[in-house]
């Protein structure tokens, strides 16, 4: 090869899921794999369906473990529940580099000066999800898939009320009162029959209730597939998926698009830097590259149109963009209520990224539980 | 027509038919005798095809045929009653009307059911569930079926244990009448009366082997003779003791276990009694028993013990499925049956076991898992297991599978550790081993004590009337 | 959400389907007198196999063929070490469960999250048409029609034919079968497949029509334990059974609605809710039996059944 | 049984499962010595890696035990999962209390002695159930399993959430003085192994060696005649059963106190499964347990390597127990139908 073995920098990549799974972990995976061509001399080791069910007993530090001793330099851990393992591991290791996907310890002050986080500004897509469903709906009525509720799931969330929200009342003219936006949580990233709510009857009855647009929040495609089944039976329902750019090949055809992750420009700053010798603890919630948002090696958030996606649509869609992208737009700028009617944004005031990302419960308008 | 040329059986190294020789005829009934453990049921299972034979042939109107299976017995008209009843409980008198049948159509054998319970004058309601029948109800239901499938050669195992006089009679008359449409009919029992009134000729088994054949009229010392060989000599036991405390009572016991269950029973029990219960099978002996030892609680009466739960055994009928613990050794039986310290060494009860193979004989070592014993030492096992500070022994069938001598020995051993502190209750089948062994008799009927006498005060016709329900003057 | 009692009950019969098929063959099976634990197993490697062939074949006819093989094949291993050899029955379907659970995931992975064909729904011509009853009971796909036919079919099958009457008899006493000439063995191994074939095909219901696609997680782990355990709780009657999985559907449905009225109540506690509901019918019925009083015991009755008698036990034949 | 017999039984078993799996890796173009050498190296040839495989020894031989117990008196304890779960809370409740002033040690022994107590309760439960409600102990186990997930998540996601937000990834890690110790370059809590050997031999004592041991069996092998031997087969059955959970309940306080240091959703790990299959292919003997729980474990810790250095599922381990446990059942119905004499 043309490296000298001293010039190549292994990385491990700890996935949750499986590395096929057309979601979350899939989209780190592809990353990974990118950053051998983009940061020569990288090489990825990963492991997935890193979680107590699939592997028992195996923990987060034990696997980092392994991974250094196979020679990785810094390790990736890409789910939130890696949280705990993946600051014990950065004690233990403290040569080594940890990136924590998802995860708020720097910000928190809790994790050790080779721990970093890392995270995309997924509110920006889930905005556009629910502007997409907006636009789209017939029926007004858009139903979101909900995993569990915590701030992470409730902001983003949020997010894609106040883009259905916004495509409603501004682009289409029509009174706020007649948006019907609604949760419903599984309780569970996917589904445990016996334990959470099945996601294909939650979709199902969305559906069956007159909810035309669902954004699905969870790890797995049952919202898009109901979508896809139900447009065979003759109506006119759309779905959106979550995390993958692919993720839209579950039903092409009942898919409005799709907000995914792009890891590509997050891993190449962070291990980028780590190789070079300049690493530095960073909190880094990443934007999309407003200039070209599905721009692979620039944009850490993109929004994939999908089959379904009208023309009309899709030009609202790119004025939406332009006004987020120069910022004449913040969606999350009072006058906001919460839920339970208090006030959460006085009028033109704008949110703190912190106030964000703790944000305490749904907003007024929007129907399903906060807690 | 049928004819069985020395058929052999063997169990593993139980040897239960010798080279057994037989031929039925149509239109004639065939009884076969013989003491329990004969081979009886062995040799009619053989040939029904339910198990198979070690040795010898079959002819069929004299042509050498393979009966492998029942369903080979069937295709030439062989049916049979078992001795327990091999049907389904828990379905109705219908399905298990159809059961097997190769027609199977409701309607139609609604009809047909009907039409036989008519001709027999039973009465069965083909919707219930068979396992609210009697044992005499499940009996006719089988017996139906067989005729209804044609059966030409019936096999009828002790029909008569356990049902009522009225249904022996139904059954006699049915089975005349079908010897009277020809067909062959083999009759097992063990009463010399039934096969005086119903059979044409007679084969006596022993020990798996011919010991006897007779035409009709039977010459009935010769038939005992050839059932017993030496006629057992009655050794009236040695009765130490007359009645002393009671140990037991019985007020008003009721219970609904069991085929006949019990009805308000209430008697005593003394120091120093032997207590024969005599009855045919499930008449509430065996409720009794466990009542007294407190496996069973009573639906309703009072059970007043004058001993403490310790001071009590007992030994039921089926040793291996009931009374041990297959699975466990000897030595393990003995350090059970005795308190000891919580901690189980490899010294813990070994004396007192090879103590007890020694004294009772038991062919085995203290580490022997007891699947392994024959009958016999299973009884013998059994026995050494009542500690010397037990005063109310219960037992069913105490003898049962014994042999004459083991049987001897048994009894001679329980009389010997009978003090006067102490009684015994057991129950038998056999009336001649209660006549012989007890100081005292309870006749059950139907759950009833219907007769309950000194032995001194009875003979051997009043208690087989009393066990069939003629008798029926309580005490 | 408003509810819409057709679309509700439409949405029961699909989310159902695959549990009542399972469940079903597990009636048969245990009526038999065996008891296949390997349930969950088998549903799971089912969806796979079902999912692949189908996927290869691009037919999904071929998919269910595959299924409902792989499902018989599991049953034929159950058959032989747990019937045949004697063998515990209760130990070999777990030892199943986990061995095609596994296998699945193993087998399938090349094929996860990937794209395949679908059973298409087929409303039926004119019965569709009818108000209320047509969009409940007369749009679906032919799996959910099967799912319904059979309840009547197996009920009809085990009461009302021979065959029936010879699967119930094995359940009951072997050795009454053998001397009416049956072969309880053969009977037993027969539906332990047969059943096992059912298992199967309700994999192939998940991942060719009520979740189509294939994956891990399947998002029909665990639904073998519960078509397991509503076959105890159905007494082992098929529609008591198949009633008990459209109970449990229904159950889970009204936990997704009560979600909006009972905002405080975690989502989990509804769909947990099922179980201990059914333990404690489980445990009316019990004392019912136990109870001296009539009128409470008919009631018991027609909620209570008997397992058959022989069930998980070993024949050896004399 | 003879040890060449016994030898001659577990060399079948090995040769008949490997050789199926070794099969079906050959038709999918997979060489079986490639697995085989990296499942090995990934389990003992290195310090760190044998400390993983301890780290799931343990809490499967502690399951086992429990299993022992339950299967000595003739019961199918399906709920061991369950029993885990409970455990494990009982053990979070302790290690989550506050100005207790107890010294850390004796929070954390009080914590695993809840775990057994909690665990305990919940295997009686379904004793109980039995008992008392005629609910079959297989589905009484299947449900409590149910109910103990769905009361964990809830735990998690309600009113032991993280502070800030709820999320999957459990509850808060409790403070570092109530980890169990770990000496450094150990990945495994000494106390723990000890715990675990100790609470192996005294199952094995009790099971072989006492009076209660054979009671239990006694009232396993044959109900009804144990209850001519004074012993009360319900009793000893429940007895079984709670001491079955509490040792299951440890393995969810270990978990809990050595291993994840908080309470998080799937904390069971499937023990209470691996473990049935363990317990099974020991044929429900005392002494093969530890050494298939050590083999279980360095499949399960050797199966990581699949995916890094093979890029293969690494279900594949899950296959080989699955075989191992289903070629031990073949093996002892033929072996069973021969000495029959069929
Ligand atoms: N399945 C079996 N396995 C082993 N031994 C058996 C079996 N069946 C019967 N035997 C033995 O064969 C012998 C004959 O038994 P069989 O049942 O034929 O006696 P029987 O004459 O019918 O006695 P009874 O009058 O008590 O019914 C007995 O010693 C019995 O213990
Ligand atoms: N299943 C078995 N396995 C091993 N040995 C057995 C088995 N069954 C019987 N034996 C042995 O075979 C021998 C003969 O048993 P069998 O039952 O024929 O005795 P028996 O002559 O009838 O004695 P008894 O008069 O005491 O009943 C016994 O010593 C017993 O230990
Ligand atoms: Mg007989
Ligand atoms: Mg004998």
């Amino acid at each position: 090869s043309s490296f000298s073995a001293e010039s190549t920098y292994p990385f491990g990549l700890l996935m949750v899921g499986p590395a096929n799974d057309h979601g979350w972990s899939q989209a780190h995976f592809e990353a990974g794999q990118e950053m051998e061509k983009v940061l020569p001399g990288t090489k990825m080791i990963y492991i997935d369906k890193v979680n107590p069910a699939d592997r028992p007993g195996i923990t987060v530090p034990m696997l980092v473990d392994d991974l250094v001793s196979k020679g990785a330099k810094l390790i990736i851990g890409n789910s939130d529940d890696m949280k705990d393992g993946m600051r014990e591991a950065a004690m233990t290791h403290p040569d080594i580099k940890f990136i924590h996907i998802s995860g708020d310890d720097v910000v928190t002050g809790k994790a050790g000066a080779n721990l970093s986080n890392l995270m995309g500004r997924m509110e920006y897509g889930k905005m556009m999800a629910g502007f997409t469903a907006a636009m789209s709906s017939k029926t007004g009525k858009i139903g979101y898939l909900g995993p569990l509720i915590n701030a992470e799931t409730r902001r983003l969330t949020a997010a894609a009320y106040l883009g259905a929200r916004y495509a409603w009342t501004k682009i289409r003219k029509k009174d706020a009162a007649d948006l019907k936006f609604k949760v419903s949580w599984i309780g569970f990233w996917f589904n445990i029959p016996g334990v959470t709510s099945d996601p294909t009857l939650v979709t199902n009855s969305f559906i069956n209730s007159g909810y035309d647009v669902i954004i699905s929040g969870i790890d797995t495609t049952e919202a898009l597939v109901v979508a896809g089944q139900k447009r065979k039976e003759g109506k006119n329902v759309w779905a959106i998926p979550y995390d993958y750019i692919g993720a839209c090949a579950a039903s092409p055809e009942a898919c409005l698009g799709v907000p995914y992750f792009n890891w590509v420009p997050g891993y190449t700053q962070m291990i980028g830097s780590a190789m070079a010798g300049k690493w530095k603890q960073e909190f880094l919630w990443l934007n999309p590259d407003w200039k070209s948002i599905n721009n692979q090696e620039t944009s850490s958030i993109g929004f994939k149109a999908g089959d379904a996606l009208g023309e009309k649509a899709q030009k609202g869609l790119a004025d939406f963009q332009a006004s987020l992208a120069d910022g004449t737009l913040n969606l999350f700028t009072g006058p906001l209520n919460f839920q339970d009617g208090t006030v959460f944004l006085k009028d033109k005031v704008t949110a703190t990224d912190d106030q964000i990302w703790n944000l305490p419960q749904l907003l007024e308008g929007m129907a399903g539980a906060s807690k | 027509m049928i004819e069985l040329a020395e058929i052999s059986k063997n169990f593993g190294r139980v040897q239960a038919l010798h080279r057994v020789s037989l031929k039925v005829n149509p239109g004639s009934i065939h009884g076969i005798i013989g003491e329990n453990g004969a081979g009886k049921s062995t040799l009619m299972k053989i040939l029904t095809g339910f198990i198979r034979k070690s040795g010898g042939d079959f002819f069929f109107h004299s042509e050498n045929i393979d009966l492998n299976s029942p369903k080979d017995a069937r295709e030439i008209g062989i049916g049979m009653l078992y001795q327990e009843p091999l049907d389904f409980p828990q379905l109705s008198v219908l399905d298990n009307f159809m059961a097997g049948g190769t027609d199977f159509s409701p309607g139609n054998q609604r009809t047909i059911l009907a039409k036989l319970c008519n001709n027999f004058s039973f009465n069965l309601n083909p919707e219930n569930k068979v396992e609210e029948l009697t044992i005499g109800e499940r009996q006719q239901l089988e017996l139906m079926r067989l005729i209804r499938d044609g059966a030409k050669i019936l096999i009828l195992d002790e029909p008569t244990s356990g049902i009522s006089e009225k249904q022996q009679e139904l059954l006699f008359n049915a089975l005349r009448s079908l010897k009277d449409d020809g067909a062959a009919i083999l009759l097992v029992s063990h009463k010399l009366e039934e096969i005086e009134l119903l059979c044409d000729e007679v084969t006596v088994l022993r020990h798996g082997k011919i010991a006897g054949y007779q035409k009709c009229p039977f010459d009935r010392e010769k038939m005992l003779h050839a059932m017993f060989d030496i006629l057992p000599v009655s050794q009236p036991p040695a009765i130490k003791h007359i009645a002393g405390e009671p140990l037991l009572n019985f007020h008003k016991i009721s219970s609904k276990t069991g085929r006949s269950g019990l009805n308000s029973v209430s008697t005593t029990i003394r120091s120093g009694e032997v207590v024969g219960l005599a009855g045919v099978d499930g008449s509430g002996q065996s409720v009794f028993l466990k009542s007294a030892f407190g496996l069973l609680q009573p639906d309703s009466g009072s059970i007043s013990h004058l001993l403490e739960v310790k001071t009590r055994a007992f030994i039921p009928a089926d040793r291996l499925a009931e009374g041990l613990i297959p699975g466990l050794t000897i030595r393990e039986h003995h350090i059970l049956s005795k308190e000891s310290g919580p901690i189980i060494t490899s010294k813990s009860g070994l004396a007192k076991t090879r103590d007890a193979i020694k004294t009772y004989s038991i062919k085995g070592t203290p580490e022997t898992e007891i699947e392994n014993l024959s009958g016999g030492n299973l009884q013998r096992l059994l026995l050494s297991l009542i500690s010397a500070d037990i005063q109310l022994i219960l037992m069913e069938n105490p003898t049962r599978g014994l042999d004459v001598q083991s049987a001897a020995w048994t009894w001679k051993h329980l009389h010997s550790r009978l003090g006067a502190e102490e009684a015994i209750i057991f129950a038998s089948p056999d009336l001649e081993e209660i006549m012989e062994q007890s100081t005292r008799i309870l006749v059950f009927y139907n759950g009833s004590i219907t007769l309950d006498t000194q032995t001194k005060a009875t003979d051997y016709q009043q208690l087989s009337r009393a066990v069939t329900g003629e008798d029926s003057q309580k005490q | 959400m408003e509810i819409s009692i057709p679309s509700l009950v439409a949405a029961i019969l699909v989310m159902a389907a695959p549990l009542v098929l399972a469940a079903l063959g597990e009636t048969l099976t245990e009526k038999a007198g065996v008891v296949n634990l390997s349930l969950d197993g088998t549903i799971l490697l089912g969806a796979m196999s079902g999912f692949v062939i189908a996927s290869e074949s691009q037919s999904a006819l071929f998919g269910f063929i595959a299924a409902a093989a792989t499902g018989a094949t599991v049953g034929a291993v159950l058959a032989v070490i747990g019937v045949r050899l004697g063998q515990s029955q209760v130990a070999v379907g777990f030892a199943l469960t986990f061995l095609c659970r596994d296998l699945a995931y193993f087998l399938g992975n090349p094929y996860a999250r990937q794209q395949g064909p679908q059973l298409e729904t087929l409303p039926i011509p004119i019965l569709s048409k009818i108000p209320f009853l047509g969009e409940a009971f007369f749009s679906h796909s032919l799996i959910v029609y099967l799912s319904l036919l059979a309840i009547p079919g197996c009920y009809y099958f085990l009461y009302r034919t021979r065959q029936g009457l010879i699967l119930r008899s094995a359940g009951e006493n072997p050795d009454g079968c053998w001397a009416r000439g049956i072969n309880p063995l053969r009977v037993q191994i027969i539906y332990t497949i047969l059943g096992s074939s059912l298992v199967g095909l309700a994999g192939g219901a998940f991942s060719l029509a009520v979740k189509p696609g294939w994956g891990h997680p399947q998002g029909c782990e665990g639904i073998g334990w519960i078509a397991l355990a509503l076959v105890i709780f159905g007494g082992w009657n098929p529609v008591r059974v198949a009633a008990g999985a459209y109970f449990f559907g229904l159950l889970q449905l009204l936990g997704i609605y009560f979600q909006d009225y009972f905002t405080t109540i975690p989502a989990q506690i509804f769909q947990v809710a099922p179980f201990p509901l059914m333990i404690f019918a489980l445990i009316l019925i019990n004392l019912g039996h136990k109870s001296k009083d009539r009128k409470l015991t008919g009631w018991i009755k027609l909620l209570s059944g008997r397992p058959p008698k022989w069930l998980g036990k070993n024949y050896k034949q004399a | 049984m003879s040890i060449i017999l016994q030898l001659r039984r577990i060399v079948m078993i090995t040769v008949l499962a490997l050789g199926a799996v070794s099969l079906l890796l050959i038709l999918l173009g997979i060489s079986p010595l490639t697995i085989g050498i990296t499942l090995t190296k990934g389990s003992i040839f290195s310090w760190l890696k044998f400390n993983h495989v301890l780290t799931i020894w343990i809490p499967l031989l502690l399951c086992s035990c429990g299993l022992l117990f339950t299967f000595r008196a003739g019961l199918w304890n399906i709920g061991v999962e369950g029993q885990v779960i409970c455990g494990a809370i009982g053990a979070t409740l302790v290690l989550r209390l506050d100005n207790t002033g107890l010294p850390p040690a004796a929070l954390l022994s009080f914590a695993l002695f809840t775990s057994f107590l909690a665990g305990g309760l919940w295997g009686a439960l379904a004793g109980l159930l039995k008992t008392r409600g005629g609910v079959n102990e297989i589905f009484g186990g299947l449900g409590l399993n149910f109910v103990a997930q769905g009361v964990v998540l809830w735990l998690i996601l309600g009113p032991w959430k993280r502070a800030g937000m709820a999320s999957m990834s459990g509850t808060d890690l409790f403070p570092r003085e109530l980890w169990m110790w770990i000496p450094p370059g150990w990945r495994v809590a000494p106390a723990a192994i000890v715990l675990v050997v100790i609470v192996f031999l005294l199952t094995g004592m009790i099971l072989n060696a006492t009076r209660f041991g054979l009671k239990i069996k006694a009232a396993g092998f044959n109900p009804q005649a144990a209850r001519l031997f004074g012993i009360r087969p319900d009793l000893v059955g429940f007895t079984a059963m709670s001491i079955g959970g509490g040792l299951a309940g440890l393995a969810g306080g270990v978990q809990v106190s050595c291993v994840y240091h908080r309470l998080i959703p799937s904390i069971s790990s499937s023990y209470g499964y691996l473990a049935l299959l363990v317990v099974m292919l020991a044929g429900y003997k005392v002494t093969p347990v530890p050494i298939i729980c050590l083999l279980f474990a360095c499949l399960a810790a050797g199966s990581i390597q699949l995916p890094i250095t093979l890029q293969i599922d690494s279900s594949l381990s899950g296959v080989i127990q699955g075989a191992l446990v289903l070629s031990g059942l073949l093996v002892y119905g033929l072996q069973q139908r021969k000495s029959r004499g069929h």
